[in-house]
């Protein structure tokens, strides 16, 4: 393993501490503004939707990889900044503001929620962010007059003056630009007092406490950020997908979020970043085992469903640390061989983290 | 007189949902008290207990009682061996993961019901000896399957009541339910244990199924019922079976009147806004006790 | 075929997505000399697989059909099927690869609302042509568009036309509707509202549900109350069987109509004594075997020998759609294009397939093949026409 | 001067009277020592004192201000903080931001100035990091520095945690049971840095602790407690041998 010698306390806070990696970035950034010269436009059309999803994974990742609240109505977060967006859009709002009125709108209502949740813990949290879910869904169905209830809105174009968004390597760079953005903001917050204030109560909220972090307070910060970060990925969405109705964003949509974060591996930015390419490649890797192993599209309804859940479970029985994590024990296999151990990455656990016992 | 008659109707027809949504809870509340999982696959268990009582009873044409307890026998054996292979190597495990890792089973069980041939997606009954007909009381009418519901409720309560409370692997299963450790170094073959509270909790899913077949039919998503029963669990306080009882009956009766006396839209919410506001004012639901951890 | 040559065209297929430029530049995508490459997108696992699964067979067996007697002006057809999980995100992507991998000619008969939504642009933008897609909305007929087919009568149509009837001879008053509270069921509402409309009337009761729901008594109980003569219910089958066995139970019977999304025989099956005398707005006779014409039997047995099961309308949906589809081909000639294809659409007038479904006319400026309905009614536990083709 | 004064500290859990009529004080600088044998409310005291726990009775005074009543986060901004007697870690965090966590009470810039990590959450960040370095070095973490916590033995957590307590820039310490799961060597080492806290930081310490050795050679003052009450305070010595104190641990 590398040891860098550290000379400054500027060190510990640079985004990239080796210059190896930034070599990396720097080739993977080249060959994301190069993608759509050489990817055709499918495959342009799925890594900007890799870009929104992430987006949203990042929002996911804030709260439950970072802070440890499981939260199962992410969905409506992204409902809210797409809803947002499209109104907005209907109003002659110019892109840039309502994209920020998107993020702002479902932070504040992430702020909202924090009102009767902040004292809420483990289960009784996901299953309060179920409900919240639901209610949104069911205000955006009622509120005809707004949201046009369940017939839906279409949405147009992003237009920014005189340009439109209106082939896939535009919107493309949109929302790759955008992920790099987030990804910046995330970064920062993480290596500051409030990122790592969310990372203590995750941890343990009795000492988070004891050293001075108002936990109602940050659990309000963090599901406005994480509301935020997902509203802005649904206005994203809207756009992609030019028509929004309540029933896109069910619990269906919120266990994809999460299942994004834990896949993709859990309190890591990279983690959210792998859990999107998962989402969106799925589908399309189910179809090559379908046609590989050659199955009768008759099964294929339970076979799509069934890969979904078995991956679940088999991730969470065998690598809990998600994709990012394998990797990592991949690159620390190849770094340290033949002395790898596997111990290193021994799980630990909590028989005293007892949630009756919160 | 019309309007009293029909608040009654109202509260008989919300019983009988909350008895529904208050067997689903408890099948939670069975297996939170014991391992502190929350098992997000009850609705598809369920589901599957339905499908296993419609292949006994309908398709292999099986007199009903035998089809509802050999489908019971089927899923307690399930029940026993998910605990076993799944969910043994996740104790002691956070929250999400076993969120996940139960989300996970139901999509797998809900793929395995798609691709068995003649269960598939299509929507099938199950016949039953009480199915069709009507009680009337007064201006009152129930339906016998609402009628069977209620009954098979008050039964499973008092059979649960009198296994916990007299009976030597019942008051076992409680001490381990309090405190595993302990119950462990008293003798108490915790893991065996765990294993049969799944298969109660199973059971219990597969009755639940049947129950609710010649109503609601049997098909794939029948088990999304499983989301209201969430509500009901968490107002009675998670951990607590007379609470997930209470529970369920106050969502039922509640989304019936919500239905009947307040706007479009309000029945389906009902349950939500109502554990909201519960949580806002006791955390920890209506009749948890509050422990606090020590540190 | 083998597995690894099935591997290698996957290979195969990877590196041509890879490389544009590579694969064989026909004029028209999709179009080659001896094979029409058509997409479509299913719910297979989806929420709405129900129809996704016998659509799919009913497209797979007028495929096989229509190649087994020479295919198309000497070209075979060739259909590709993704599933979208009814989920407008994997629609999208699906359509991305259907339309720059698989390069179709045409998208064909997708199911949903939103998920044809969100698709048609796609396939518009590119000037191919969008056909029949499976939902019961106008939009994609309407406003007319030169490349955008469909010949679904809208449900908003079929319950309008019932309810003008049923009103004019049964002599309702007192309408009611129960709708499930999505875009389908809002279509509903819709069409009751507009047609109480026109003679001065309003529902005397509006009470929804939301999908998955599997209790009514309170929408019935209030139906009752405000004492309805006709409820219209904007329901699939399980609702329908639910919400009448509910009324039945409290011992009310009023009249109930669905649209056509109820029209199926399971309904029957499901809810025996419960659903006698439901009407329904309907656009394709019930291919029953005992009552079938002899091209129909021979029909329900190529079906039965191929899937190993029954078919259901779900079934002859998709097999029509197919057949429509590849008619407009053969009347567009060797020289297919979008524009010969559209044009060779507008020569259908008046088509009755072997089905009985309602009959389909295209012309130069309406696409919508037909608006008509018939009415029909369960009676002992199976389907029956009570009406010929009409329109409100 | 009196730093911290416990005055008729009460507290009941259901029918069981864990602190019962306790009254003690702290004087300025030195370490004064809480022993009892098990269940005698020594770990509820602590809780009282740092307001995880609501009082039943009584009154806290710090520094000549009534403190019963302020919000548990508060606790360690007037300059108290604490650690645990099983340790209660960040465990998936490096020992370096474990340590970080602790100035989260000194402050630090907006949030919108830390989302875009401007030159004053730059600045910001330095200064703590300084103050966390100036810890490391006192209590010679520098090669754990970037280590998971989760991984550490016990002793070196033990030792984090009374870091990360220290980062606070406290005037009064609590520590819970310092010595409790270490070696006699860790134990010894243990002793020395409670000492040099108090000489080199002159930081008050209030601490729990079962060794009798630890208590002997570092403490001023010692109170016993019994069933939630106060059995004796005095001069270490003089407590150890205090025939109702031997008792009580013999007796239990």
């Amino acid at each position: 393993m590398h040891v860098p010698m550290k000379t400054s306390y500027n060190d510990d806070i640079r985004l990239v501490r080796q210059r190896g990696t930034l070599v990396w970035y720097g080739l993977l950034a080249l060959a994301l503004l190069a993608a759509p010269m050489y990817l055709g436009e499918h495959h342009i059309a799925q890594l900007s939707f890799v870009g929104i999803y992430a987006i949203a994974g990042l929002g996911a990742m804030l709260l439950v990889g970072y802070t440890g609240q499981v939260s199962l109505g992410q969905a409506a977060f992204m409902a809210i900044g797409a809803y947002t967006e499209a109104i907005l859009q209907k109003f002659g709002v110019p892109f840039a503001a309502s994209l920020v009125l998107a993020g702002v709108m479902a932070g504040l209502m992430g702020a909202i929620l924090s009102l009767s949740t902040a004292r809420l813990a483990g289960i009784y949290l996901a299953i309060a962010t179920l409900a919240f879910a639901f209610i949104v869904e069911e205000v955006l169905t009622r509120w005809e007059s707004l949201t046009n209830g369940s017939l839906g809105i279409l949405v147009r174009r992003i237009q920014v003056g005189s340009f439109t968004f209106d082939q896939e390597w535009k919107f493309y760079y949109l929302s790759i630009g955008l992920l790099v953005l987030v990804l910046w903001l995330m970064i920062n917050l993480l290596r500051s007092r409030t990122g790592r204030a969310l990372t203590a109560m995750r941890d343990s909220e009795i000492s988070a406490q004891s050293l001075g972090i108002q936990l109602a307070r940050y659990k309000a910060i963090v599901l406005a950020l994480s509301g935020a970060l997902t509203g802005v990925a649904g206005a994203l969405y809207a756009h992609r997908i030019q028509f929004i109705t309540p029933d896109q964003f069910t619990i269906m949509a919120s266990v994809e979020l999460l299942v994004l974060v834990v896949v993709g591996g859990l309190g890591s930015l990279h983690g959210a970043v792998f859990g999107a390419v998962f989402i969106v490649m799925l589908p399309q890797f189910i179809v090559l085992i379908r046609d590989a192993f050659a199955i009768s599209t008759s099964y294929q309804a339970g076979l799509d469903a069934g890969v979904y859940g078995l991956l679940m479970v088999l991730f969470m029985l065998f690598e809990p640390q998600g994709l990012y994590g394998r990797w990592q024990k991949i690159k620390l296999y190849l770094d340290t061989f033949p002395f790898y151990r596997k111990a290193t990455f021994r799980r630990q656990r909590m028989f005293q983290k007892s949630e009756q016992l919160r | 007189m019309q309007g009293l008659i029909e608040f009654t109707q109202m509260i008989i027809s919300g019983v009988a949902t909350g008895c529904i949504y208050a067997i689903v809870a408890l099948g939670f509340v069975l297996i939170y008290k014991a391992s502190e999982i929350v098992n997000f696959a009850q609705g598809d268990l369920m589901m599957l207990g339905a499908f296993l009582g419609f292949s006994f009873i309908t398709l292999l044409g099986m007199p009903f009682y035998l089809g509802l307890g050999l489908a019971l026998v089927c899923m307690a054996l399930i029940g026993a061996l998910l605990d076993r292979v799944v969910l043994r190597p996740m104790a002691g495990q956070p929250v999400f993961a076993i969120v996940i890792i139960t989300i996970g089973i139901g999509f797998v069980i809900r793929s395995i019901v798609i691709s068995i041939p003649g269960w598939g997606t299509e929507t099938y009954g199950i016949d039953t000896p009480y199915s069709g007909g009507v009680t009337s009381l007064g201006g009152l009418v129930i339906s016998n399957e609402h009628l069977a519901i209620i009954a098979a409720t008050l039964l499973l309560v008092i059979v649960l009541y009198l296994f916990f409370r007299f009976t030597m692997l019942g008051v076992a299963m409680q001490a381990t339910s309090q405190n595993q450790l302990a119950a462990y170094y008293v003798g108490v073959p915790v893991k065996s244990i765990l294993s049969m509270i799944w298969a109660i909790s199973a059971a219990t899913a597969a009755l639940v199924g049947i129950l609710l077949a010649p109503i609601t039919f049997v098909h794939v998503n029948m088990g999304f019922i499983g989301l209201k029963a969430f509500p009901a669990a968490v107002i009675g306080g998670f951990g607590s079976l007379p609470g997930a009882i209470v529970g369920g009956l106050i969502i039922g009766v509640v989304e019936a009147l919500a239905g009947f006396y307040l706007p479009e839209g309000f029945k389906d919410v009902a349950a939500y806004v109502l554990m909201l506001v519960v949580l806002a004012i006791r955390p920890k639901g209506l009749f948890a006790q509050s422990v606090a951890k020590k540190v | 075929m083998k597995f690894a040559s099935r591997l290698k065209m996957v290979a195969l297929g990877a590196l041509l997505a890879f490389s544009p430029g590579l694969g064989a530049k026909a004029d028209v995508q999709g179009v080659t000399d001896d094979e029409i490459v058509i997409g479509t997108l299913l719910d297979l696992s989806g929420p709405i697989n129900f129809w996704g699964i016998p659509v799919k067979n009913g497209m797979e067996l007028a495929v096989d059909d229509i190649n087994k007697a020479g295919g198309i002006n000497g070209r075979k057809l060739r259909l590709v099927i993704e599933d979208m999980a009814y989920d407008p995100k994997k629609a999208v992507l699906a359509a991305q690869k259907l339309l720059t991998s698989d390069k179709i000619f045409a998208m064909v008969g997708s199911m949903g609302t939103v998920t044809s939504a969100a698709t048609m642009p796609l396939v518009l933008e590119r000037g191919l042509p969008h056909l029949f897609p499976i939902t019961p909305a106008e939009m994609f007929a309407v406003p007319f568009e030169k490349l955008k087919f469909a010949f679904f009568s809208p449900y908003y149509d079929d319950v309008r036309t019932s309810l003008k009837y049923l009103i004019a001879e049964k002599g309702f008053s007192r309408i009611g509707v129960m709708y499930q509270d999505d875009e389908f069921g809002a279509n509903v509402l819709q069409a009751v509202k507009d047609q109480l409309a026109e003679t001065g009337l309003e529902p005397v009761s509006v009470t929804s549900y939301k999908r998955g729901a599997t209790d009514f008594s309170s929408q019935i109980a209030r139906l009752k109350a405000d004492n309805a003569d006709l409820v219209v219910l904007g329901t699939v089958v399980r609702e329908t069987v639910g919400a009448m066995a509910t009324a039945k139970n409290l011992g009310w019977h009023p009249a109930f109509l669905i649209s056509q999304a109820g029209y199926a025989p399971v309904t029957a099956q499901l809810g025996k004594d419960a659903v006698e005398g439901l009407y329904a707005g309907a656009m394709t006779p019930i291919p029953y075997p005992d009552t079938a014409s002899p091209e129909v039997l021979a029909w329900i047995d190529s079906y039965k020998a191929k899937f190993g099961e029954e078919p259901n309308v779900q079934a002859v949906v998709g097999y029509i759609i197919i057949e429509t589809a590849a008619m407009g081909m053969k009347n567009a000639g060797r020289d297919l294009t979008p524009e010969t294809l559209a044009a060779g659409l507008e020569q259908i007038k008046d088509y009755h397939n072997i089905f009985g479904t309602a009959p389909l006319s295209f012309s130069a400026t309406d696409h919508l093949g037909s608006r008509q309905t018939f009415l029909a009614q369960i009676q002992n536990g199976r389907w029956v026409a009570l009406t010929g083709f009409m329109h409100y | 001067m009196t730093l911290f004064e416990g005055r008729n500290l009460d507290r009941q859990f259901g029918g069981i009277h864990a602190v019962r009529d306790v009254s003690f004080a702290v004087e300025e600088g030195e370490i004064f020592t809480i022993i009892g044998p098990n269940g005698a409310g020594k770990s509820t005291l602590f809780n009282l004192i740092s307001r995880i726990y609501d009082l039943g009775g009584g009154s806290l005074v710090y520094d000549g201000q009534d403190i019963s009543r302020i919000a548990a986060h508060k606790v360690v901004g007037l300059g108290i903080a604490r650690t645990f007697q099983n340790i209660e870690l960040f465990e998936n965090s490096t020992v370096l931001s474990n340590l970080l966590v602790g100035r989260h009470s000194r402050g630090g810039p907006a949030l919108w100035r830390e989302l875009l990590f401007t030159p004053a959450a730059r600045q910001s960040e330095i200064a703590h990091r300084e103050r966390v370095e100036d810890v490391i070095d006192l209590l010679d973490l520098q090669e754990h520095r970037d280590a998971r916590v989760g991984g550490l033995p016990y002793g070196v957590r033990k030792v984090v945690e009374l870091g990360r307590a220290l980062t606070s820039q406290p005037r009064l310490i609590l520590l819970d049971e310092p010595s409790s799961g270490l070696n006699p060597d860790e134990t010894e080492d243990m002793s020395y840095w409670i000492q040099d806290i108090r000489s080199q930081l002159g930081v008050t310490v209030l601490m729990i602790e079962h060794d009798m050795s630890l208590v002997g050679m570092v403490s001023d003052r010692v109170l016993a407690l019994d069933h939630g009450e106060v059995l004796a305070i005095g001069q270490p010595e003089e407590i150890m041998s205090d025939p109702r104190v031997i008792e009580a641990y013999l007796g239990g």
